[in-house]
């Protein structure tokens, strides 16, 4: 039924996947890298493996049984393996690395590539959708455990929703848990019933009780806006966007170059909306008006342009002048 | 202001409904003598369960009783190994939480490509409003349209205890964690009764855990229940071992948490981080017991197999 | 009268060899059914924690903690207490460790020994409130504990995000002076993360049984795990007791997360979930008798099934979560101690005659 | 008629042979005693005949027809019922609920409660065994809870009932009365086992005696035809003294002396109100009393294991007043204690670490913190020798002791650290009169060593018998003095009893 181990090895060119603890099919980046994976596998003739890690202190082993396996690609999905990408990439000088979702704070090893995206730029499209949508002036933000990446989300919303309605309010919430669906529910139902009307998300496991929470209440008032992946299908009537991260574009680009020989080690590699490696989901025109998506995509425009600078930082957020 | 309260009112009520199920559950368990820390592990067959039998039926009643079924089958273990074999009730316990959360997520990535949770529920279990009780204001939000889940809650506390403390079951049941010897002497047989309870508990825990699954939430992951068997349990024991007792340890631990999620809709994260509203649930219930609930008289032989004196 | 319930007798050796071997069985034919290959996944588990040096170096580090949380557990067990609270007395262990270790500049060797005593202390400290709350108010300290451990994982993010860091998901790495790593035996194990926290860990064994069985401390604290009645009767300070049950076993919990921070990941994250080590502890412990060595081997079975069982799904596609299932398969076994019972049917049945020459020699 | 016709039982237990085809015949009407030592079989023998355990050998008739008794239900049905050595009471229970419990009256499923309350009342009545139908066990006197097992017998129509042991928990107040209780059973029509190790009793009431020794029936003689010696030495198997030979007193001074003392109990009442007591060397004095007038209060405030609200405890002149139980240990206090299970053991200890209980960090046995198991077990081997406590050796877990074996290991510790005050609560409690005579020659070597020994007993025969002086307790003050020589059995029980002329209240 694995689908993971079936990689075929005897290929020329390997890579493998170490996810985090939210395993290959977490609906998230985990997923979306080993489908780029999938897609370098079929496209460009790459044999690829995935390990999942039960717990944090795995990493470094699975990064390790890769390395010794001579993969010429190892990726390793998430912030969290900031710390365990640059011990092995160390260890195993020859053997070529990538993460996701940090820049490892600048130190960038040369056999390691980072890839990271500029998720407030994506988040600020979801604000101005969001702000400009409202009925009731009061837009709300669902955020997993506090830390600096989701606090990019959330500064890109805010920023968003400010500049497309001055008058309207974000309340911010945070669950601390990246898992706890029923925290999401109560979150999201206290937040509607407060009179927020859409809320957007950026939680993880703890998003899903956004949605199971909007779909009960009235269609067409109550919005939720999805993220990482198109989430519309949690809730297709009450989804009026996602911001989607293309990290099986960023994984299947990186091993695209790796093979014709031109991999960017000790590169940070950061993908935003000009990459099209941030974006709002196909999905997105079903409930937003044309009117709105035109402006959505006149913002798109004026960041990619550097017209805007998006903050990605709630200091950067208290600075910002829509 | 009204908003505010139907907000801590329905999360409350949100919160605690599990828990109550649950804790019924190891009540009767207990009650009965038989230590059971497998809760977790039994609302975790009941979430899996549920959550399967809803997406293959389509009807999130038979996923109930699905997960009540379930969950009886998964006491069986306990209730051998502790009751028959004379295990240490604790040990059995912890096996059944490693055995439930095991077997299902084994069972999720088998039926789902591998996939860490099943697929969206679409047919969950959705609030059932009572017409009329409902529109009272912020009473009737939480109470008159919750899930019907909840409302088999409170039945279950008010049967429960018309159970343990009005029918000769009950009394017998009580007897025989209390002095199973004089139980047995009055012709109640100990190992019946016992395993009733066990599995009793299995049944209401089952039931417990799908709510988190098909009322809830809508799919089942590793992390549905994530420890609330053990709150629940906590929960059993902060009511001291009796039906309202354990209604009131529940809802006051859901009352927390409204408490804990209306203050950041309040914007108080900025002064405190929010890790320390989160935390607020946690603290709250060890100060209520060490400021006004202390010590509780468990069950007299909680914990101890029988043996009986014949063969 | 009063029946006997002793926690888990110290069954045989052969009991447990037999329970694992069953339990391994209940795996396979699970396997089977959902149509894996249980021969492969086993040679695959089996193999990937003995194959290189590396594997056997990364099995110990894996085995490690499990021994430190088992202790923990087991030592409370024996002195009448169940510490749930193992998982976030590890966390707050954790927590100190990393923080003396950034915020202290201490010479090598001696800044590693004050983060292990201060993360030890951490764990300690953890464990005196549901101690002292148990002593003084009569408060349960399964619940204490259980609800102790969301406000550890909590508060260890908090102070990350908020005071180790500037709103950072993880903190610096520690600096090598205050690492437990010992590059010699990390090289002869090619370079696996094995630290000293083995001997840490194997320490912590023998004190546990020096203390409790050699020691007049372990007289007390067994006397009042017992029968607290009694030994107030004999002169032993009762809460005092079991204070100090729950802060030692906090004290092996807060061992267990400094060394695995100081020695293993060398840095702190934010988490959004346990870590599930604690809670492992319960089970080593239980599965090993509440006995140091029986929890130094029942943590080296767990570690060497956590380890292997990811290669386990790696070359066989099975899913990890099977182990758990062998796992709970192998305590339940154990528990209902299956092998005693086979054997006490068959003596029964010889009682009889053996009984009649018994009461014949009898004086 | 034969009621109950026992014949050839035998029951093996593992290493021991309980019941070796034991014979036993009632008739009906008939109180018919069992006697024999501690451990000889008489309770496995009766849990036979109520189907608590099955025999391994043997056949058992009830009214003259074959039956084959496989659980307590078949015991009932069959009109059999039993009162427990230890008592089979659930105690949050109430008293009703005791009765009724696996044969509740009920209504539309529920137990019916108010139907139950009648019956038992009902019941209650006819016999003249007053309870309080709603009490809760916890709340209620041992004597009241012992009625309360009888009614449970009689709630299911028994006509066979089996006392097992009942009278070693009551004061001589209770005995009396439950003596007439039987007496009234019998005239009702119903047949009595009774076993008791109290030669005095069974002479009293009962019409027949079965004596068995070490599980072997020894024979069963008419109580008419006997008297109390010739019980004693079929019992044990030698001839038995019964009068202790004792000394005069030779008291010297003051060693424990209570002044003015208030103490109270689990509920916050006082249960010792203005006590004022004392005890000289080379004495024993003997606190005699009903059950619950504050004994057991005034012993534990003495050895500090409970908090005096008010007065003052000198021992040797010294204040020992509210002081740690260790420290009054150390003064020189020895204390055997009433519940030899609660607080005088630590059962899952081997017997030789209970011998060590509170010297356990003193030397030779430990040294700095490291116990020293060679000392300590050298040191448990020679009490065990020098008191006869039977068991296998000193590793033996102290749960695997029979009741007497227990209470001499006890005594053993408590008496060899020659302690200059020794507190004995009940210590012969349950214990077979072997055993007791040991107990009390060990009491009086005490006391002929110039210690001072309080003895609290609710067996006036036992405090008759050992003490110089008889303090007698009556609602938590000392009632009176009286001289065990001169004063009369109704003296000391009206004494008791509270009633008593004014002048011998103590101030
Ligand atoms: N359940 C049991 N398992 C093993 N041995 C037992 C059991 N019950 C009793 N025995 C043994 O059988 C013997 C008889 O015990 P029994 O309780 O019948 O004695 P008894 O005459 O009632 O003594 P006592 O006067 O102390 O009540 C004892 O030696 C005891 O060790
Ligand atoms: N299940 C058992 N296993 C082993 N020995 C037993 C068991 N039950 C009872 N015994 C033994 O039976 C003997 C008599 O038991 P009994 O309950 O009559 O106690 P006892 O000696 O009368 O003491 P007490 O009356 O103070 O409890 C004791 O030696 C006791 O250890
Ligand atoms: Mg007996
Ligand atoms: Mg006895």
């Amino acid at each position: 039924a694995q689908d993971k181990g079936g990689g075929n090895d005897d290929k020329g060119f390997t890579a493998g996947l170490v996810t985090d603890t939210g395993g290959l099919n977490d609906e998230s980046f985990n997923q979306t890298a080993w489908a780029g994976m999938k897609k370098a596998e079929k496209d460009l003739d790459v044999g690829i493996k995935a390990l999942e890690s039960k717990r944090d202190s795995e990493f470094v082993p699975n990064l390790t049984k890769f390395a010794r396996e001579n993969r010429d690609l190892i990726w390793g999905v998430g912030f969290k393996f900031e710390k365990a990408i640059p011990d092995v990439a160390d260890q195993f000088k020859n053997n070529h690395f990538g993460i996701v979702d940090s820049n490892l704070g600048g130190k960038i090893p040369d056999n390691v590539v980072a890839v990271t995206f500029k998720e407030e730029e994506g988040s600020f499209l979801m604000g101005v959708i969001a702000g400009s949508m409202t009925k009731t002036n009061k837009v709300g933000f669902i955020g997993g455990v506090t830390s600096p990446l989701i606090k990019k989300f959330e500064s890109g919303f805010t920023a968003g929703v400010r500049a497309a309605n001055p008058k309207a309010e974000v309340k911010r919430v945070y669950a601390e848990s990246f898992t706890d669906g029923a925290k999401g529910r109560s979150l999201a139902s206290n937040l509607y019933n407060d009179g927020t009307d859409i809320i957007y998300h950026a939680a993880g496991g703890v998003g899903k009780g956004l949605f199971d929470e909007v779909k009960t209440r009235k269609k067409g008032k109550y919005w939720a806006i999805g993220v990482d992946m198109d989430q519309s299908r949690l809730a297709p009537d009450h989804t009026l966007s996602s911001m989607v991260k293309r990290v099986d574009v960023a994984v299947y680009d990186i091993m695209k170059e790796h093979k014709e020989g031109k991999f960017p080690g000790g590169k940070e590699v950061k993908l935003g909306l000009e990459d099209n490696g941030v974006t709002y989901a196909d999905t997105t025109k079903k409930h937003v008006p044309e009117k709105v998506l035109k402006k959505v995509d006149e913002y798109r425009q004026q960041i990619i342009d550097g017209k805007i600078k998006v903050p990605a930082t709630e200091a950067e957020l208290k600075k910002f002048k829509p | 202001m009204i908003e505010t309260l139907t907000n801590i009112l329905q999360t409350t009520v949100l919160y605690a409904t599990p828990l109550i199920l649950t804790a019924m559950g190891g009540l009767f368990s207990e009650r009965s003598g038989v230590v059971n820390i497998g809760l977790e592990g039994l609302m975790t067959i009941g979430a899996f369960t549920a959550a399967v039998t809803t997406l293959i039926t389509h009807n999130p009643w038979i996923g109930l009783m699905a997960a009540m079924v379930a969950g009886i089958l998964f006491a069986v273990p306990h209730a051998v190994a502790s009751i028959t074999f004379k295990a240490d009730q604790v040990v059995s316990g912890v096996a059944i939480n490693f055995l439930a959360l095991g077997i299902s997520v084994y069972l999720v990535k088998h039926l789902y490509e591998g996939a860490g949770q099943t697929p969206l529920i679409k047919d969950a279990l959705h609030r059932l409003p009572i017409p009329g009780l409902d529109q009272i204001p912020v009473i009737g939000p939480a109470f008159f349209n919750a899930y019907p889940t909840t409302y088999l809650a409170i039945l279950i506390v008010f049967v429960s205890y018309l159970v343990l403390y009005r029918t000769p079951f009950g009394m017998r049941l009580r007897a025989v964690g209390e002095h199973p010897r004089a139980a047995e002497t009055t012709g109640v047989n100990v190992f019946r009764m016992r395993y009733a309870a066990v599995l009793i508990s299995g049944a209401l825990a089952g039931i417990g855990g799908a709510g988190l699954s098909i009322a809830i939430g809508s799919e089942f992951n590793q992390s549905t229940v994530a420890g609330q068997g053990f709150i629940a349990l906590a929960a059993l024991i902060f009511g001291k071992w009796h039906p309202f007792g354990a209604l009131g340890a529940s809802t006051f631990f859901g009352f927390a948490v409204a408490l804990a999620l209306t203050g950041q809709i309040f914007g108080l994260t900025a002064y405190v981080p929010s890790e320390v509203l989160s935390m607020l649930p946690y603290i709250l219930t060890i100060l209520a017991l060490a400021g006004f609930v202390g010590r509780a008289e468990a069950p007299a032989s909680i914990g101890k197999p029988y043996e009986t004196g014949g063969r | 009268m009063q029946v006997l319930s002793k926690i888990n007798k110290q069954s045989s050796f052969l009991t447990s060899l037999i329970s694992v071997f069953l339990g391994l069985l209940v795996g396979a034919v699970m396997m089977m059914v959902a149509g894996y290959d249980p021969i492969l996944a086993y040679t695959a588990l089996f193999q990937s924690a003995f194959y290189q040096p590396y594997d056997i170096g990364e099995t110990i580090r894996t085995i490690t903690p499990l021994i430190l949380t088992g202790l923990a557990v087991g030592l409370a067990f024996r002195t009448g207490l169940f510490n749930i609270g193992v998982e976030g007395q590890f966390i707050i262990g954790q927590l100190v460790a990393v923080i003396v270790a950034l915020k202290l500049d201490l010479p090598p060797g001696l800044h590693a020994a004050v983060c292990v005593l201060a993360g030890a202390a951490g764990g300690a400290l953890w464990a005196f409130l549901p101690g002292l709350l148990k002593a003084k108010r009569g408060v349960h300290e399964v619940i204490t504990t259980i609800m102790l451990n969301f406000v550890a994982l909590y508060a260890s993010n908090a102070v990350i995000r908020v005071w180790l860091t500037s709103g950072a998901d993880s903190t610096e790495k520690i600096p090598s002076s205050a690492s437990i790593r010992w590059d010699a035996i990390s090289q002869l194990f090619g370079n696996s993360r094995i630290h000293l926290g083995i001997v840490i860990a194997l320490l912590a064994a023998f004190i546990m049984y020096y203390l409790l069985w050699r020691t007049t401390y372990g007289f007390e604290l067994r006397a009042v795990g017992y029968n607290p009645l009694a030994s107030e009767y004999a002169g032993m300070n009762v809460d005092r007791n079991v204070i100090l049950s729950m802060m030692i076993s906090g004290t092996f919990a807060g061992l267990a997360g400094a060394s695995e921070l100081l020695g293993t990941s060398g840095y702190l994250a934010i988490q959004g979930a346990y870590t599930g080590i604690g809670f492992d502890g319960i089970a080593v412990a239980l599965l090993g008798a509440n006995s140091p060595v029986g929890i130094i081997l029942a943590a080296s079975l767990f570690g060497i099934l956590t380890y292997g069982g990811s290669s386990m799904e790696f070359a066989a596609g099975v899913p990890f979560e099977v182990i758990r299932v062998v796992f709970a398969a192998i305590i339940l076994f154990v528990a209902a101690n299956i092998v005693r019972w086979y054997m006490q049917r068959r003596k029964r049945k010889k009682v009889q005659q053996t009984n009649e020459k018994a009461v014949k020699t009898d004086d | 008629m034969n009621v109950v016709e026992m014949k050839g039982i035998t029951k093996r237990f593992p290493g021991i042979v309980a019941n070796d085809s034991i014979d036993l015949t009632v008739k009906k009407g008939e109180i018919h005693a069992l006697l024999g030592e501690n451990g000889a079989g008489k309770s496995t023998l009766m849990n036979i005949l109520f189907g608590l355990y099955q025999p391994d050998e043997g056949e058992i008739r009830i009214n003259e027809r074959k039956a084959e008794i496989t659980g307590p239900t078949v015991a009932g049905e069959l009109g059999i019922g039993m009162v427990h050595q230890h008592f089979m009471l659930v105690d949050p229970f109430t008293v009703t609920e005791n009765i009724i419990l696996g044969a509740e009256p009920t209504r539309r499923g529920l137990v019916d409660r108010a139907k139950a309350e009648r019956e038992v009342q009902e019941i209650s009545d006819r016999y003249g065994l007053q309870v309080d139908p709603r009490a809760r066990i916890r709340d209620i006197s041992v004597g009241m809870q012992q009625r309360v097992e009888i009614l449970k017998t009689l709630y299911r129509g028994a006509d066979i009932l089996i006392f097992d042991e009942p009278t070693a928990v009551l004061g001589p107040q209770e005995i009396d009365e439950l003596c007439e209780i039987m007496k009234n059973l019998v005239q009702e029509g119903k047949t009595i086992i009774f076993i008791t190790h109290k030669l005095k009793e069974i002479m009293r009431i009962c019409d027949a005696v079965t004596i068995i020794r070490r599980g072997k029936h020894i024979g069963t003689v008419q109580t008419a035809e006997t008297n109390e010696n010739r019980l004693a030495s079929m019992m044990v198997g030698r001839e038995v003294t019964f009068d202790v030979d004792k000394k005069k007193a030779e008291s010297g001074e003051t060693v424990l002396e209570v002044r003015n003392l208030y103490v109270s109990d689990s509920r916050n009442v006082d249960a010792v109100r203005g006590l004022n007591l004392e005890v000289r060397a080379g004495e024993i004095v003997g606190l005699a009393g009903v059950d619950g007038n504050g004994q057991s209060e005034l012993l534990e405030a003495i050895t500090g294991l409970k908090k005096a609200r008010k007065g003052h405890i000198f021992l040797h002149g010294k204040e020992i007043t509210n002081q740690k139980p260790r420290a009054v240990t150390r003064s020189g206090v020895g204390h055997i204690p009433e519940d030899r299970h609660r607080r005088g053991l630590v059962l899952d200890f081997s017997i030789g670490e209970n011998m060590v209980l509170q010297t356990y960090n003193q030397k030779p046995f430990a040294k700095g913190l490291t116990l020293r198991y060679p000392k300590i077990y050298e040191y448990a081997t020679k009490l065990i020798k020098e008191f006869d406590v039977r068991t296998p050796d000193v590793h033996t877990p102290a749960r695997a002791l029979s009741g007497g074996n227990q209470q001499k290991g006890i005594i053993a510790r408590e008496v060899d650290r020659d302690p200059e005050f020794l507190i004995a609560a009940q210590p012969t409690r349950g214990l077979d009169v072997g055993a007791i005579e040991f107990i009390h020659r060990r009491l009086i070597e005490q006391r002929d060593k110039g210690k001072a020994v309080l003895l609290m007993s609710l067996e006036l025969d036992e405090i008759r018998k050992l003490s110089d002086r008889i303090a007698i307790i009556y609602e938590g003050q000392i009632a009176g003095w009286v001289d065990p020589a001169t004063a009369t059995e109704e003296e000391i029980g009206l004494l008791m009893a509270g009633s008593q002329s004014g002048a011998e209240v103590t101030p």
